[in-house]
């Protein structure tokens, strides 16, 4: 059963792990160094797994020490692993790059904590996430899901102050409780079906107390840690508090991992038990996540804030695709177009959000603040770290021919298609809503800047790892081209009808910008009637989301959903 | 013979049994610490070298009885320096409240 | 008779289970959990589970039972109650609702499993000769599943860097844990003389029988951990400065050597993990002594915490 | 009644107990606590699993005991973490609540006019 070229996918688990170990024994400089070394191998060995798969077309598969399931365990990469795999390999060797000149040990010191620990953790990050990507087995999953959660805690309060360690904590202790019921699903699978291994469980899985059980609880669960709205309550402070290097990985890589699970559950393990009224329900919850999230950011003064409720928002429209790629005549999800788009979407934003990041991070050193009233003048000072942040924005809106501009063409298509109009009302305005945040975050850093707050230089290799990684996104849609997808969604960016769109996108976008951003350069007198009335809007969304985060709240809606996905599967069936 | 075997078995461990009971309803019912700790010590020490004493009959080899001896004399050792220690705080603590 | 037997550890668990949720004094919850966690080894005998029954007492039970009750003398009593700012009554009441709902859920699908249980342990059993071990249990984790026992070797690894990155800036390089000073001739400083000679033996022994008898890597280094906490909390001995180049070494050690036998068997044996003939149960035997250390090491030390001093000190 | 769906009835009751824990407790190391209640139900699931897969010669079906072994170790090193994490806070921070800050206090349309 092993392919050949199997032993890579070992390979890419653990090439990081024993980079972190080795580096852990080394230590100090040395520990930096083997962290560089070990980014170098790991991308050669995503690389060389993508050629092995293009190279055959069919899934890399490696049955460990031999033992075939359902007694042993198999790894296995089929397109999507394999597409993600290269994906988190590029975006942790940017972020790599880009940590350098944040994260060299003093000099005078030997070793030093916070150097030592972020490279560690970060090879860990890698070596858990390829584990999530490649494991074919539901309780190994489960070891992943705790490695990724254990690897990227401590990521949050690396500066070690009260507020971060309360980040970390409300992470740690929320996401604990995600695994926790995904571990009760798996076990329930196991008792259905006395095996783990993916491909047999889906045999042998059928429509059941047990099953609707497992996979609502997972479900749950693992939304729980990819932060889907309204399970989001650890989301924004954990993601603003880190360190941009930090808050880079774990909003560009990290909730994606969980993600992954999800789709592996519903597109593999079990296909035809969710159902489309579940399907509407995840889908929903995205739609609400991209409201929520975008207005949000609309209302907060910090700008890595900001980016963190984009994030929220982003990953809202992540989970757009799950009606999308039900096909009604089978009863099940199907690997499509729908899902290709969603893949594009999630590599597309993790690409973008870390550039985005890291992008704020630069402007937070080099002003000593990210206040984003406080920005003007930031496009002259440091030009390449506006760039790129605008670059990942607009990348994310999808309006020019990047990997989001492709997953919404094929989102668009595929909801036309169904007949599922509401989701093509909720796509365009996901982009209107992406455009304002960073029309908004444009409009400040433009501005002529006071002379007294003259910012420090950045390092120019952090710049352009920030900006590289921006263009990656824009670079996936030729591959996707190349690779999957039809050739014909790449229009002309220039032809009138895209450049119509464009234009909207980024008209409405200002427009959102202007009537619900709190902070903005007063266009509009704070007295106009509509004004007032949309901020009052926008601070009622503010409400509601503080009163969501509540941790008894977050709490009971983990079960609400659990319950809902239940209910949702057994009328399904 | 056997049957002698297990009526002392069924006797010892009964008595132990009930030493058990006997500390824990001290622990329960006893006022203080000092007290309780004393129900308590009795109880593991006496009940389960009762208990250990009547299953000795009942194990078959002499290393599996060994071992069953040793868990006793463990348990005393431990319970004896535990509640040596609770006893300590607990005099460090009504010094303080004087 | 019988039934007795299942229903009064069942029920006890049960009652345990929910003092130590709902206790008021934080105190009382961490003491109700540690009986709790005692009372699961015998259930976990009671299903035929000798050696998860070792690992809970071990593992589960104890260092875990530790860990809740030092955190609760540390922590000031208004962050360890359970009803400071809770939850309104609404949301108490739903939740009550949604945990039955679980409850119930849960109780109904496991009720509805199919007969005859789903097993693997036909397969487990069949391949277990291959393996060289008599323990079906170790075959699992060093052998059939040998890549999650791996991984759990680096989770366990990740969870003590993630509690040494908890360091204040000052105090990295130095010693874990507060630093424990007791009476040299008082009765902790007895008994750490006195119990650990004796607990190595217990732990090696229980790691030793592992490969054919219930018992293990995991439930050895716990105890030999516990020896060495004991030692440390009588002040007789004190936790390495983690700058220390040869304690990273032992940590990473035992990982270490699983992957490479791991590698070893790709060329060996055709398949990473896999074992030549003949060659299974020294290879393992090989991997559970390199791993021990390693695993007593990591799991004291994430006991005794972030490093807090200098190592001088 | 056997004993086996006794001490499944049992996981379901802690998974529930656990659960309302988590939810309604404000204390972060009363969380902790009920995580570990969850937690060991499910654990306790998996053994009666385990137990009804067991045939001739064994007590349970080994691979979810040895599964079992494993989780029962993660949850440790997560408790473990999580309490240091906890402990560090208490340090830090006067309190040790996890819920979020209030949202900007001060009416909207004085903010803007700045």
């Amino acid at each position: 059963m092993t392919t050949p070229g199997g032993l890579l996918l070992p390979l890419c688990v653990l090439v990081p792990f024993v980079g972190a170990m080795a580096a852990l024994a080394i230590g100090g400089r040395g520990a930096q160094r083997v962290a560089m070394a070990t980014l170098a191998a790991g991308l050669a060995i995503a690389l060389w797994n993508g050629v092995v798969f293009i190279g055959s077309g069919q899934a890399v598969v490696y049955v460990l020490g031999g033992w075939q399931p359902p007694l042993g365990i198999a790894l296995r990469a089929d397109g999507l692993s394999t597409s993600m795999l290269v994906a988190v390999a590029v975006v942790i060797t940017g972020i790599g790059v880009y940590a350098r000149a944040d994260f060299s040990t003093p000099a005078g010191s030997s070793e030093a904590r916070g150097p030592l620990v972020y490279w560690l953790l970060l090879l860990a990050v890698w070596g858990s996430l390829n584990l999530v990507l490649v494991s074919g087995d539901l309780f190994t999953l489960y070891v992943a899901l705790e490695l990724l959660t254990f690897a990227g805690v401590p990521l949050v309060c690396l500066d070690g102050k009260g507020e971060t360690l309360r980040a970390a904590l409300r992470y740690l202790v929320y996401a604990l409780a995600g695994s926790v019921l995904y571990l009760l699903g798996a076990v329930l699978l196991y008792g259905l079906c006395g095996t783990l291994d993916i491909p047999l469980v889906a045999q042998r899985v059928h429509a059941s107390p047990a099953a609707w059980m497992a996979i609502a609880m997972m479900t749950a669960g693992l939304l729980a840690k990819t932060a889907l709205f309204p399970l989001h309550l650890w989301l924004p402070p954990a993601h603003a508090g880190a360190p941009p290097a930090a808050s880079a990985v774990l909003s560009a890589l990290v909730v994606k991992g969980s993600f992954f699970i999800v789709i592996r559950l519903w597109f593999d393990v079990a296909p035809t038990l969710p159902g489309l009224a579940a399907a509407q329900i995840l889908a929903g919850l995205g739609a609400a996540a991209i409201l929520f999230g975008s207005l949000v950011a609309l209302r907060q003064q910090r700008l890595k804030l900001l980016i963190a409720y984009s994030t929220l928002a982003q990953i809202g429209y992540l989970f757009l695709m799950f009606p999308l790629a039900f096909d009604a005549a089978s009863g099940a999800f199907v690997r499509g177009s729908a899902l290709t788009a969603g893949m594009l979407q999630t590599i597309a934003h993790a690409t973008a959000k870390a550039a985005m990041f890291m992008a704020a991070g630069l402007l937070y050193k080099a002003y000593g603040h990210d206040r984003i009233a406080d920005l003007a003048g930031a496009l002259r000072a440091a030009p390449l770290s506006v760039l790129a942040f605008v670059v990942g924005g607009v990348a994310l809106m999808g309006v020019l021919p990047s990997g989001a501009y492709l997953a919404k063409k094929l989102l668009l298509d595929a909801a036309g298609a169904s007949g599922q109009w509401w989701w093509e009302v909720v796509l365009q305005g996901g982009g209107f809503l992406t455009a304002s945040y960073v029309v908004l975050v444009l409009a400040q850093v433009t501005r002529r800047g006071d002379a007294a707050a003259a910012p420090v230089r950045v390092p120019r290799t952090q710049e352009v790892a920030a900006l590289a990684l921006a263009l990656c996104s824009f670079a996936l849609a030729l591959a996707a081209v190349y690779g999957p997808v039809s050739g014909d969604l790449l229009g002309n960016p220039l032809a009138p009808k895209e450049l119509i769109s464009t234009l909207m996108t980024v008209a409405v976008g200002c427009g959102v910008a202007l009537l619900f951003a709190r902070d903005v350069p007063p266009l509009i007198p704070a007295g106009n009637p509509l004004r007032a009335a949309m901020l009052a809007v926008g601070g009622a969304f503010e409400r509601t989301d503080a009163a969501l985060r509540q941790w008894a709240v977050a709490g009971l809606s983990l079960l609400v959903l659990a319950f809902l996905f239940g209910a949702a599967m057994r009328t399904h069936a | 013979m056997t049957a002698l075997l297990d009526v002392f078995t069924y006797v010892a461990v009964g008595t132990g049994a009930f030493f058990f009971l006997a500390g824990t309803v001290g622990l329960l019912r006893f006022p203080d610490a000092l007290t309780r700790l004393h129900a308590l010590t009795k109880a593991d020490n006496l009940g389960l070298g009762l208990v250990v004493f009547g299953l000795l009959p009942q194990v078959d080899g002499f290393a599996n009885g060994l071992k069953l001896v040793v868990i006793w004399l463990l348990v005393m050792l431990s319970s004896a320096d535990a509640g040596q220690l609770i006893a300590r705080a607990e005099r460090r603590a009504r010094r303080r409240d004087d | 008779m019988i039934e007795l037997f299942y229903a009064a550890p069942a029920l006890l668990i049960l009652a345990l289970g929910v003092y130590a949720t709902f206790a008021r004094d934080a105190f009382a919850a961490c003491a109700g959990y540690l009986a709790y966690g005692l009372l699961l080894t015998v259930a976990w005998v009671q299903l035929g589970g000798v050696d998860v029954a070792l690992t809970e007492a071990a593992i589960g039970g104890g260092l875990t039972g530790v860990l809740l009750v030092r955190a609760c003398a540390k922590l000031p009593a208004k962050d360890s109650g359970l009803r400071a700012d809770g939850a309104g009554a609404p949301i108490r009441w739903l939740a009550a609702l949604a945990a039955i709902g679980v409850s119930t859920a849960l109780a109904y699908a496991v009720l509805a499993l199919p007969v005859p249980a789903a097993t693997l342990a036909p397969e487990a059993l069949a391949n277990l000769a291959a393996t060289g071990v008599g323990n079906p249990i170790t075959a699992v984790l060093l052998a059939y599943r040998a890549m999650d026992t791996m991984l759990e070797a680096i989770v366990l690894l990740l969870a003590l860097i993630g509690i040494w990155s908890l360091a204040p800036d000052r105090a990295w390089g130095g010693r874990p844990g507060p630093g424990y000073e007791a009476d040299p001739h008082g009765i902790l400083a007895f008994i750490a003389r006195v119990l650990p000679p004796i607990g190595l033996v217990v732990g090696i022994y229980i790691f030793w029988v592992g490969a054919d008898q219930p018992g293990g890597k995991f439930q050895g280094a716990t105890i030999v951990a516990a020896m060495w906490l004991l030692t440390m909390m009588a002040g007789l001995t004190d936790a390495p400065p983690v700058s220390r180049r040869l304690l990273r070494l032992l940590l990473v050690s035992g990982p270490l050597v699983f992957v490479a036998i791991g590698a070893y068997g790709a060329f060996a044996a055709g398949a990473f993990l896999g074992y030549p003939e003949g060659l299974a149960k020294p290879l393992i035997i090989v991997i559970e002594i390199a791993l021990m250390p390693s695993l007593a090491l990591t799991l004291a030390l994430m006991l005794a915490g972030a490093p807090q001093r200098s190592a001088a000190t | 009644m056997t004993g086996p769906t006794l001490f499944a009835l049992v996981a379901a009751a802690l998974v529930g107990t656990g659960l309302y824990g988590f939810i309604v407790s404000p204390s972060p190391l009363r969380k902790i606590l009920a995580f570990n209640v969850i937690g060991s139900g499910v654990f306790l699931m998996f053994g009666v699993i385990a137990r009804r897969g067991a045939i001739a010669g064994i007590g349970g079906d080994p691979v979810p005991q040895a599964l079992l072994i494993t989780g029962i170790v993660v949850a440790f090193s997560a408790t473990a973490l999580a309490i240091t994490v906890l402990l560090r806070l208490a340090e830090e921070a006067p309190t040790t609540t996890l819920e979020p800050a209030p949202p900007r206090g001060a009416p909207d349309a004085t903010r803007t006019t700045s």
